[in-house]
């Protein structure tokens, strides 16, 4: 295995990280104290977090409106992230951006993105930047199923791969657009199919297994280092949750069968990382209870500081507008 | 008469539209589980080629719903504000300018719903009021109804109408009520509110407000306050912008000689903007004071809800904007 | 051979009308009596002959800003096109439309469009009412090598396939989208090689053999009318002229070598249709001069026709806008 | 001093500017052929990687630049006011919304260059003057030049600027030559025009005529005529539509009391709508007569060479503009 014990071990923390800030989230948001929409990404950390194992803080990535993984998993602050959740000023955007628009340029995330694909073209640019300028940055971009039938994505991967960009365009398959089965909406088996029509490689990995997740992306990052151009990974995963809090129109059973949803959540990627890393000698039960342990009281206390942050005032309300005002 | 709420009204003119006319078909996505509240049903009644969930693709499926109308279908496509970027070229470069460019041969009898988020925490990625860009492009009709009655009303109009429709659903309407008479209470059987007609909502004499989508509410908001100072005003909703209906507009200044607009659009070039420059040009010498639009501020949409709300107008800033005209 | 002699000669007899109609077009723009851009087919005629011939009236077709040899391949009347594109009221859109918008409803001529990729999605709707409403017709619509790096390609294709709808993707690949190579902005050695990534057939095509490219059309629209779904066809083509009338900056010779031009004139669709209907013993050398000549004559009349057609009167300009006015 | 067209300005700017820093680099369509005539030379002075020809995918070029943006690069992209469309999702959801939407965290130099083709029988497809949109869309900085000098000057500035910037570069103007100085000639060393600051093309007294872009022409046409007539028109561009500045034409409105504006975009919430809007609010009392419009017909672009010049403003429209608000 490419990986050690401090990395598989912060890859669960990171993946339990993720968990306990959504089902924080959720419990804030069946509260009233959060009236936006939230998209939870509980079932899927094992993608967010494999694939920012294998990315070094100087990389970048972007995402979408299922939003609090990424970052978090990229190394994001969870505190400023459940900050911003509630428009607060310590947030990561002072408030202004709200769950779907989390970013943290300082450590390479160029952003969460409402407008589905919207952040496609984004990654491929920085991508693009990283060449012309010689950086040595690679640059990752999230998306999902339904996402993949946006021309944007046309577009950014022929673009990418023309261009040789270091960009990995890694499609999250969650299954279902909202409520549209992606077997309903892309006309190929996999996603991932679509790869050879830009002429890169097209990877269909288990997105459940994070150790599975970090070793696709680790050989395409080694790729986009290389010179060699983009990868395609489609990682096989599940939304546990409904697509979005606050859209209670949409239970999850109407669209797909409580069979399925209970099928789903047997391969939980929590429990399927800790069991490979204390299968695998990597770490004891009593070490992953304490990380649990430790991630429960780190994002207690993200509540907290993000109860206790202050809206912002006003007198901010112009502010970050323009970097010249007009 | 029944009270019904602005989304209700929406689901019934497409029930009846599609009941009359074969050729009406829903798209658009994640209709049949309704996730936006106005197809919920439709699948069960229509079948699923008529309520068709297509993959994400808003251009794509703008464009297609204009080439199925080409060919004699009429289809109703569901949208929200912001998605619209993502259409525009099919919009702009085909919907709106197809029947000119070929001489009249393409009828092009689409409509757009378009449910228009704003107010309510969705950020700038999902709160878009852009009418006002479309009344920049000209050959597309633009429908902005207020309330449930004429959401009902326009939306029947709009579908039989051969013309691509834009119908913005106020967000903050949209579960509003109001009296909507069920058809066998009116004359004609059913509900069809003409393009080009504004509705006077209230008649007054000091100060005329025009008030546009969501806007109304805060117009007549206003007006409640303000009548309580002995002061008379006249509330306007053009329900439609394209076509506007400017003559009851200036009719109505000539009347009061004061005008305040009230639009829920980002202030520059907006719908607000525009019949302020209408007034000014063929209203002026009915003008007493200045003209004053209270719109949202030239901003993105902040997500904090302690944010938000200062952007939009607010009954307190029309009330304020009467104050300044009436100075 | 699935074409007759009538059916052979109708094909020769419109790419003679093309090709004959684009030097008249050419020779009116040189005297300045053409002032908009205008995009000559001339090189290209096998495709959208080839294509419309496997069609029938009420088929429909789209098209793109190298725009007249579509319709005319379609049946379009040769002088309501010239009289459109000298902007007279005797025109397919009395003179609103010009060159890049010939269209004529009465014989599914569902109209040329400039914006690039943007008929595509209009003739994938098409198909859409087709299948909705029973109607027995397919729809095929002209786009070039660059119009498929465009979303708007990816987004119909995909839609076409899920919905197994009657449309044919009919890519004109002529080397060049203005001046950049089609290998500069195709990551893949072939438009076509993209059908995979959608589940449709592709087809790679002699663009310059009417025949091959009728044989290749029918078997699409025999899919499609079979609800078999859409087809992508690359014809592979040449343009002889400059992208566009009027463009004189960009010289043949500056991005494509002259060797390469002369090579690829070397394969003109013309002869080659004569050639074959003659070897074959559709035609004799007589018929098809005879056919030439007519055409000349016809070519003749569109243009004195054109010219003779009144301008549109300053009271014609606010009618159709719309269908109920504003 | 030497006169240079228009498109030379705008050919020295991204020259200059491509000198001076080496994160500026082009991209767009052809760029490398200069089809457009703006980039001849540049492949061969600053190699392929800094002259990107990209395929035909206006999204998703506007989207890579901005990315790379994002990472310290400062492209300058060329494209074609009709083409904004097709890419208009990259250039509104991201392009204007990204900084405020991230709390500041997010630069984004980029400059499109945008051709304004018209009347020059394009048709509707290629003919759109489309900035009124983007005016109605905050976050982006709105470019409108009207002359080779300020083409220069605010091109160069637009790629220093952190915002995205939107250069409109008016099709009729294109090939006008104006006097622009060597920069050896400039105190500075070079040329810049700042955002923000209008030009008062011309003083006078009776009625001011502000104009947009190809405008300025016309109501430079129109004020020597009326000159001769010994009416006395003050000419003001205002340079840049975002920011506006709106001071200068209101200290000129309350100079002459009277104000024609002239916008070669639809009519419908146009800038000179806007404009016309803001003196109504702010300029009431000084105007002595109806605010007069003079701006494109409110239907497509008709290709035919007998209808299309009959849509635009001309200088004889702004001719009669005036004689109303003297009237
Ligand atoms: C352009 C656009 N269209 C529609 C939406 C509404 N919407 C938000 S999320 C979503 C589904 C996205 O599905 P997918 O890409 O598979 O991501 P997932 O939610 O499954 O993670 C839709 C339709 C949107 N935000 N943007
Ligand atoms: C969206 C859009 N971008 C750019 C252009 C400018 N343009 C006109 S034709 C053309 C090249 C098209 O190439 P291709 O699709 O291969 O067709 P061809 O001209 O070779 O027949 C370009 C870039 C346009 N009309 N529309
Ligand atoms: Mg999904
Ligand atoms: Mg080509």
């Amino acid at each position: 295995m490419a990986l050690d014990k401090q990395q598989l071990e912060e890859m669960y923390r990171r993946m339990c990280r993720i968990r306990y800030f959504e089902e924080a989230v959720i419990e804030i948001h069946s509260s009233g104290e959060l009236i936006g929409p939230a998209h939870p990404y509980i079932g899927e950390e094992a993608v967010a977090v494999g694939a920012c194992a294998a990315l070094r803080d100087s990389d970048r990535i972007a995402g979408n409106h299922r939003s609090h993984g990424h970052p978090i998993a990229k190394g994001g602050d969870v505190n400023r992230a459940m900050a911003e959740i509630l428009g607060k000023s310590g947030g990561y955007c002072k408030g202004k951006g709200g769950s779907m628009h989390l970013a943290d340029f300082s450590i390479g995330i160029l952003g969460e993105s409402g407008i589905v694909a919207s952040s496609v073209p984004i990654a491929t640019g920085a991508a693009l930047a990283a060449k012309l300028s010689k950086q040595d940055f690679v640059s990752l971009v999230f998306f999902g199923d339904g996402a993949s039938n946006q021309g944007a994505c046309h577009e950014s991967m022929n673009m990418a791969a023309l261009w040789d960009l270091p960009v990995i365009f890694m499609c999250e398959n969650n299954g279902y657009a909202i409520t549209t089965s992606y077997k309903n909406s892309v006309s190929v088996d996999h996603v991932s199919d679509r790869a050879s029509a830009y002429g890169m490689p097209g990877v269909l990995v288990d997105g459940q297994d994070a150790i599975a997740v970090h070793e696709a992306t680790s050989e395409a990052v080694r790729r986009a280092r290389a010179g060699e151009g983009p990868t395609l990974i489609e990682a096989m995963t599940y939304r546990y949750e409904d697509h979005s809090l606050g859209l209670d129109r949409i239970r999850k059973s109407e669209y797909r069968s409580q069979e399925e949803v209970d099928e789903a959540m047997k391969r939980d990627p929590l429990p399927i990382h800790r069991e490979a890393m204390i299968t695998h000698g990597f770490a004891t039960e009593a070490e992953c209870d304490a990380i649990e342990a430790e991630v429960h009281t780190e994002i207690d206390g993200a509540v907290e500081f993000a109860r206790n942050s202050p809206f912002p005032e006003p007198g901010d309300l112009f502010d970050d507008m323009w970097a010249t005002p007009v | 008469m029944p009270t019904k709420t602005y989304i209700q009204a929406i689901a019934e003119a497409t029930i009846e539209e599609m009941e009359r006319d074969q050729t009406v078909f829903t798209m658009g996505e994640d209709l049949r589980q309704s996730v936006y509240g106005a197809t919920a049903g439709l699948v069960d009644r229509f079948g699923e080629d008529r309520v068709l969930d297509t993959p994400l693709s808003e251009n794509g499926f703008f464009g297609a719903a204009l080439g199925a109308s080409l060919c004699g279908m009429r289809p109703i496509v569901e949208t929200v504000t912001s998605f619209l970027w993502v259409g525009m070229d099919q919009l702009v470069s085909q919907g709106s300018k197809m029947r000119y460019m070929f001489g009249g041969q393409a009828e092009l009898p689409v409509t757009f719903r378009v449910r228009m988020f704003y107010a309510r925490g969705a950020a700038a990625h999902h709160s878009d009021r852009n009418y006002p860009v479309f009344m920049n492009t000209p050959g597309i009709k633009i429908i902005c109804p207020s309330n449930a009655y004429d959401a009902k009303g326009l939306m029947k109009t709009a579908v039989r109408d051969n013309d691509v429709c834009l119908l913005f659903e106020d967000g903050i309407a949209i579960s509003s009520r109001t009296e909507v008479p069920d058809n066998d209470e009116l004359p004609d059987g059913e509900l069809l509110v003409p393009f080009g007609v504004a509705r006077t909502v209230q008649t007054g004499s000091d100060v005329t407000i025009v008030g546009i989508a969501g806007g109304v509410q805060h117009a007549i908001d206003a007006a409640k306050v303000l009548a309580a100072e002995g002061i008379s005003v006249e509330v306007i909703d053009p329900r439609t912008l394209v076509p506007l209906d400017k003559e009851s507009i200036l009719k109505s200044v000539a009347k009061t000689g004061r005008l305040v607009i009230v639009d829920p659009a980002h202030k520059m070039c907006s719908a607000a903007s525009e019949i302020a420059a209408i007034v000014a040009q063929e209203g002026f010498w009915d003008l007493q004071a200045p003209v004053q639009v209270v719109a949202s501020e030239q901003i993105n949409v902040p997500y904090s809800p302690a944010l938000e709300p200062l952007i939009y107008p607010t009954p307190e800033k029309v009330i304020a904007a009467v104050r300044v005209v009436l100075d």
